[in-house]
């Protein structure tokens, strides 16, 4: 089954105007019940197992069991996200564990300026087929068709 | 009392509509080339496009990469050599200027990419790591963050709107085929928005849940394909009349059973085979029955739909499950190694990469595995071809017929347009990109983004060349817009009260049983998983005349709050992409995608009548669909 | 704090479980030997019987009356000619003895049905009007009304038991193989039954919702088979070790497509002809293929399962939809009127038939034609095969191996059973009927009636013969029972904090994702619709494997209140269901009942080696299952 | 879609102990609101679309809208059902209505006495195969088989 909120960790973003959780569900799935001030989600079998509540929850409340309709009970994959990497602790129904670290990313978080380091465009460019940074990051000259 | 929503108008010169991979690329290029025109760009997206899209989960690999300056570890492949590929696994229909486009501008998004953080798997060389020929591994967890923060890093931010769901396009009061805004809601606040623009840029993706999934309990979300994108796209596209192509080209990926990974990596990296239940590989054994599919079934690499063919050919004869035998391919790879401490190692390597290509992408299929107490080097695991699915970008074709490159669109293709502008669709002032441009698959994440990035700088130039166009669109309208958008809130205030639960009530249909009834009618009559993908003449005519019934009770759709008034939208925009799709396949007169689809009553491939585009659009005037075939044109020899 | 509830006990000699058809049958036979031998009688429900089991919407005929003495319109029938029949239609395997003893009694079940007051239509010499040559048509709408009130009519009212879901049989603590009771709980109350008996009698009908139906949302109640018939019959006697027999012989009615209104009327009252989309009859298009199924293939009338398989063929091709061809049969039989005003009097006639029809017993299927404007005497209807179901009373075989009346059942048979009584299973002290007994279809409601009088009658000569027997039943099996009935509910006051959202919890899992799960496993590798019926060796042990984790599962089933712990119940009673069948159905090599299943891996028929029983055991003891076969005997000739 | 009831005809069967719908669904899905004290059905994918509920309410305040995962919107078939008979309306879609009426039962309700008119049991019969009312009510001969 989809994700889950543990009422015990999630302390409903502080009550903030916008949950983390719900900030970031793709499908608007998670929701804050106002009254118990906790989340949930709203339409389980329209979650998508991403994650990204899961990896976004400032309290770790966050959980996914697997679509009850076709995986057997008892696993459980849990993801760490730091700045750089993300740790994955997979555990089996069996009880067997695996644990798996992958780099995400090679810059600081908010770093990118998408245009720094290339020229201002050039109002006359726009006629041509060539694009923002290019020819430089074809690192090869531009293919013109020949019809 | 009707719902009141306060109606915020937006103006911008560029409106981009979706800020996935194609509309971030839209944006960073727009942008570019707007800020010295002083010109405004608006993003607008349902989601927070940090996470939106098909790659909200992360990719793991990079579907499209060239490496024309030959930074890969193998394959340095001119955009001709990509069109080859392409057409072919397109089975010979495809529109090569654009593919063509797409491959030329490719590797610098790539490279883009890698600059703004984005791990690339590099070899002892410093070379990426090819996946297969075309493709590259990646770290992808953060795919889309990177590529959002990108476009964020460029777009003024009171100009990105997330969270409104795009419901209509505007049109021209004075121009039925000029396009000059799109409406939609705050799934957060009590607001209606208009936005206006010169050039709209159409980005929303493909669309799923349009076939019925193979789960259908809490399982339903976890198709392949993520459910929030619902063919907003091509729906919006086609209500003003643009002309769709390809529209029978859905795509129907084979994946891991019931998890949904995918298999790419698999093929093409571990170098696995599939065989079916008694060990036969369905690849060899189907060889000449798939030949038949002249002359596309001898072809390298083999079309992927003809992989599906091959696999079903086994499953319809009840020679299932199909497993994938993956401990055979850990160990051959392992086996490589001599020295017994260094296989060790690979091994250990290898079955990171194996759970790093779920855990990127697809993490329910880690799960499953932990579930069932699969462990890959030990045990195959089962995959079968999922339900069909519509996205222009991947081994699909669906979308609009769009504009190419000035060099290299045939002279053939210009009358559908009224003006030439890359990527602009058959309506002015519509541009698309990604899953939205028809007619040039393989695009991927990479290709999306740099066609993203095209479409964005033709919006900029279509803008200034029509910088004294305002769009005139009258306050009626508007109000009648908003109106219909909001009428599901309405309608279900109306009559909530009218029976005891909310949930049975005989004066409106909720979304969730409307999308059922979609994917039933269009699994039962128009191919889907429970006829083995196989349909006819017969099969869709009824399947036509059960959709009109659904249309017309989409009047009466309820929601009980703008969560639910989301999936009003987004099952509308699937009844389209819905309608398109039949008709498109009932024009279609032969079977050209045998694995994707079966016309039972042309089983057979026609090159000679129907190497062709069948396109379809439906006329907002008459409210009519028509079918419009366009030539299928070669500009890259074989 | 654990769910607290009362025990109740309750004693008496014959125990009716189920008071459906064969259950009220049983009730009026049993007591009427009861009464002059001071014995009493329980009968225990979970629903009120009034309207219960398959007849609670009522029925539009008898579909077993032979008419012996020449009270129907045509054929004067004799329990021979029935076996005939019956054995033609099961496909050359079925147990003469028990077909031939409920020919021999069915007229006078129905004679007591007229008399009580149900509704036979008569023609104009007052003979009853004959559907088919078998059947009689009824207004029938009150049909289980008044066969409850028959049955109340001579039960003591504090005898009967109604919302008491029986969840397990009792065996005697100094014997495992003999049954002297069952426990259940009120889905009203907290009270827990303890329910004694001599002999029990085990009739709570088939089961539906073990495969996948073919609409997944609102619609999924909407099976043919009612939804409350969940297996319990099957799945309690195969857990106390009663052998079962044809577990195999599935039911796929042809019916009226989504609505599952009734075809047999259509077919042999109104004649009608079904025809693929391009008009072409398949019964007769497709004779060739059917016979090659020698020798049933050239029998008449056509054996069920075999109309399947011609009406599968057009649809695996793509020939489909299937249409019955309604316009021209209600022509036809009006035309046959000359005279204009007569005819159109007919015409009239013929409509309210029609619908009654439907309104009769699938009143859902009047509402589908109303909702689309279907006029069946102007436009015609799809019709389809459905989901699998388990039922022994209609086309299909499945229930307990049974001892038959002494007079008829062969020698060879009487090792299985430990004492010989008419309906008693291999298990002593129980007995069966209805969808219970296997290998004896065609019962329909009338001869499951008339089956549970023949074990009624049989189970008060048991309890006689064994006066001064008493259940042995430890009060700590009790308790451990009883816990084990209530464990959902603890698990679930237990877990239920720990999520947000009850729905979503890792601790345990809920019946109805939990029956998904079951529905899926069936489907796709048991030969379910999505697989058009077609499983294999290689499949089954698949689909068991996924069965054996869903096993494992079953003890984290977790419900909220009474109603949901029914349910839980049943999904549970279902997996015991779904795996007596995937063993039956592994262990037959070859395919006899084409349209109902095919094995791919021996597509043919195997007169030679498999014209036997395959039956299948659970031995409680060893928590095994063995198979063992029977051999078929002939005992009417040709 | 399945049953459903009509806030401003239900009464709660006037908060009696059991209400009638409770009372007679097969499948246990109708149940009482006690705050509201309005009957609802729970379960309406597990509803057969029987009309035992519509049937027997006393209110006439139960309906039926055809399931709504196939069947198109509109329609509408209503029972009234008497002593001896049952009439049925039925509206379609396009607005056409048909009515039909037919017979249900030849005997007042609650008028069945099961072995009236029947000689009682004589233990001694229990060993034969016959059954109560027979042969009498087989009209013929019993079969007896003949190996
Ligand atoms: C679903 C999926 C896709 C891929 C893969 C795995 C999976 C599981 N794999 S592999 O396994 O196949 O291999 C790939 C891979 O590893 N490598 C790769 O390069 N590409 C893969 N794709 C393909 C690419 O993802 C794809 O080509 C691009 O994402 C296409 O880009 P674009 O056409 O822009 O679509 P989008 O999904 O990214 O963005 C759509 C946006 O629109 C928004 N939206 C939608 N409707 C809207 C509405 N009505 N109003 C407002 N906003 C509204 C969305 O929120 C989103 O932001
Ligand atoms: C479902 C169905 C069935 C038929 C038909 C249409 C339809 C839509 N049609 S035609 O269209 O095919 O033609 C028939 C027709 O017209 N004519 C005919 O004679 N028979 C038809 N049947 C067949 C007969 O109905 C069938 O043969 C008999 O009903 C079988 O009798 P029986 O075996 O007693 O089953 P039951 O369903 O009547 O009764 C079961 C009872 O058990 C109860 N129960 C179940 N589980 C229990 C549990 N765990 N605890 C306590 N009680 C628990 C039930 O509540 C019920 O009372
Ligand atoms: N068997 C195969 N042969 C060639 N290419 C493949 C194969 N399987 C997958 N691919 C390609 O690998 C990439 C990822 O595939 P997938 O994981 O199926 O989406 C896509 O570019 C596919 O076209
Ligand atoms: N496919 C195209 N996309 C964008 N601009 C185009 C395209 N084809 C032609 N043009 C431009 O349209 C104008 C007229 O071109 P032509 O039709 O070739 O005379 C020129 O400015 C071309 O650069
Ligand atoms: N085409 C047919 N030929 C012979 N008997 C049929 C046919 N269709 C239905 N029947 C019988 O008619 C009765 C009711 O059928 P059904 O409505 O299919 O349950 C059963 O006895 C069936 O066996
Ligand atoms: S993000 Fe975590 S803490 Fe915040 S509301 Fe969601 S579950 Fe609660
Ligand atoms: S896992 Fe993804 S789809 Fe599911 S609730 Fe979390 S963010 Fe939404
Ligand atoms: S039977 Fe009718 S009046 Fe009584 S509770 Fe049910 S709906 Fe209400
Ligand atoms: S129609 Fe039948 S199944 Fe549905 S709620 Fe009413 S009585 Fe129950
Ligand atoms: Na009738």
């Amino acid at each position: 089954m989809p994700s889950y909120v543990n009422p015990e960790k999630c302390d409903g973003c502080k009550a903030l105007d916008k949950t983390a959780c719900q900030y970031i569900c793709p499908n608007d799935l998670m929701v804050l019940d106002k009254e118990k001030e906790k989340a949930y989600n709203r339409e389980p079998e329209m979650c998508w197992e991403c994650y990204n509540c899961v990896k976004i929850c400032p309290q770790g409340a966050i959980e996914v069991r697997c679509y009850a309709d076709f995986a057997p009970l008892g696993a459980r994959v849990t993801p760490l996200r730091g700045s750089d990497s993300i740790m994955w602790t997979v555990q089996f129904r069996n009880g067997t564990v695996k644990r798996f670290k992958f780099p995400i990313r090679t810059t600081p978080e908010g770093s990118i300026k998408a245009h720094d380091g290339f020229p201002e465009a050039k109002p006359e460019d726009l006629d041509s087929e060539l694009l923002f940074s290019e020819p430089d990051t074809l690192e090869v000259e531009f293919p013109v068709f020949k019809k | 009392m009707p719902y009141e929503a306060e109606i915020k108008e937006v103006e911008a010169d560029v409106l981009i509509l979706g800020g996935g991979m194609s509309g971030c690329g839209a944006a960073v290029e727009a942008c570019y080339w707007a800020k010295p025109l002083g010109m405004k760009v608006v993003l607008v997206d349902k989601a927070a496009i940090d996470r939106s899209g098909a790659v909200a989960m992360g990719l793991s690999a990079i579907n499209t990469y060239l490496g024309m300056s030959g930074r890969a570890s193998y394959g340095q492949w001119t955009p001709e050599d990509f069109v080859k590929y392409v057409r072919t696994d397109l089975m010979g229909i495809v529109r090569e200027d654009l593919v063509y486009d797409v491959a030329r501008h490719v590797d610098s998004s790539v490279h883009l990419f890698e600059k703004w953080g984005l791990p690339i798997w590099k070899d002892k060389d410093g070379k990426y790591v090819r996946e297969g020929p075309w493709q590259v591994m990646i770290n992808g967890e953060s795919y889309k963050v990177i590529v959002a923060e990108a476009a964020k890093s460029v777009l003024d931010p009171e100009n990105i709107y997330e969270r409104v769901m795009i419901t209509h396009l505007l049109t021209d009061d004075n121009d039925p085929n000029r396009v000059c805004g799109a409406v939609g809601f705050s799934v957060r606040e009590d607001k209606f928005y208009v936005f206006k623009a010169k050039a709209v840029i159409c980005a929303m993706g493909g669309a799923v849940h349009v076939f019925r999934p193979r789960s259908t309990g809490e399982g339903l979300g976890r198709a392949w394909y993520p459910p929030w994108n619902a063919g907003s796209t091509y729906a919006l596209m086609a209500q003003v009349g643009a002309e769709l192509t390809c529209m029978d080209v859905r795509f129907v990926p084979a994946r891991y059973k019931d998890g949904y990974g995918p298999v790419g990596a698999w093929f093409l990296l571990f170098k696995c085979k599939a065989t079916n239940a008694f060990g036969e590989e369905y690849m060899v054994t189907r060889k000449a029955e798939v030949e038949k599919f002249q002359p596309y079934g001898s072809m390298k690499p083999m079309p992927t739909c003809l992989r599906n063919h091959a696999m079903l050919l086994d499953m319809r004869e009840g020679k299932g499950p199909i497993y994938m035998r993956t401990p055979e391919a850990i160990q051959a790879l392992a086996e490589e190694i001599p020295d017994e401490k260094e296989r060790k190692k690979k091994f250990k390597e290898l079955e990171a990469e194996a759970w790093e290509d779920f855990l990127d992408m697809t993490i329910t299929q880690a799960l499953l595995w932990a579930s069932m107490n699969i462990d890959p080097a030990v045990e195959p695991s089962e995959i079968m071809p999922s339900e069909p699915y519509f996205i222009g970008s991947h081994a699909g074709a669906s979308g609009a017929w769009v504009c190419g490159p000035s060099d290299a669109m045939p002279d053939e293709y210009k009358d559908a347009f009224p003006a030439l502008y890359n990527r602009m669709t058959t309506v002015m002032g519509l541009f698309t990109c990604g899953d939205g441009a028809g007619a040039s698959g393989h695009k991927f994440s990479s290709g999306s983004f740099t066609e993203g990035r095209i479409a964005g700088k033709a919006a900029v130039k279509f803008a200034r060349d029509h910088k004294d166009y305002t769009p005139a669109v009258s306050e009626e309208r508007i109000k009648k817009l908003k109106e219909i958008v909001y009428r599901p809130l309405n309608l279900y205030e109306q009559y909530k009260d009218a029976t005891t639960r909310p949930e049975i009530n005989p004066n409106y249909i909720r979304p969730k049983m409307f999308m059922f009834r979609l994917q039933k009618i269009m699994d039962e009559y128009v191919g889907g998983i429970s006829t083995y993908y196989t349909t006819s003449e017969k099969m869709i005519e009824q399947g036509l005349k059960l959709l009109q019934f659904l249309k017309e009770d989409s009047e009466k759709l309820a929601a009980e709050d703008l969560h639910e008034l989301q999936r009003v939208w987004e099952n509308i925009h699937r009844m389209w992409v819905a309608e398109a799709h039949a008709r498109t396949i009932l024009a279609r007169k032969e079977t050209r995608y045998p694995g994707y689809y079966y016309r039972a009553d042309y089983p057979e491939l026609d090159d000679a009548n129907w190497r062709k585009f069948v396109n379809v659009r439906y006329n907002p005037q008459t409210d009519e669909w028509e079918v419009i075939e366009r030539p299928y044109i070669q500009i890259v020899p074989e």
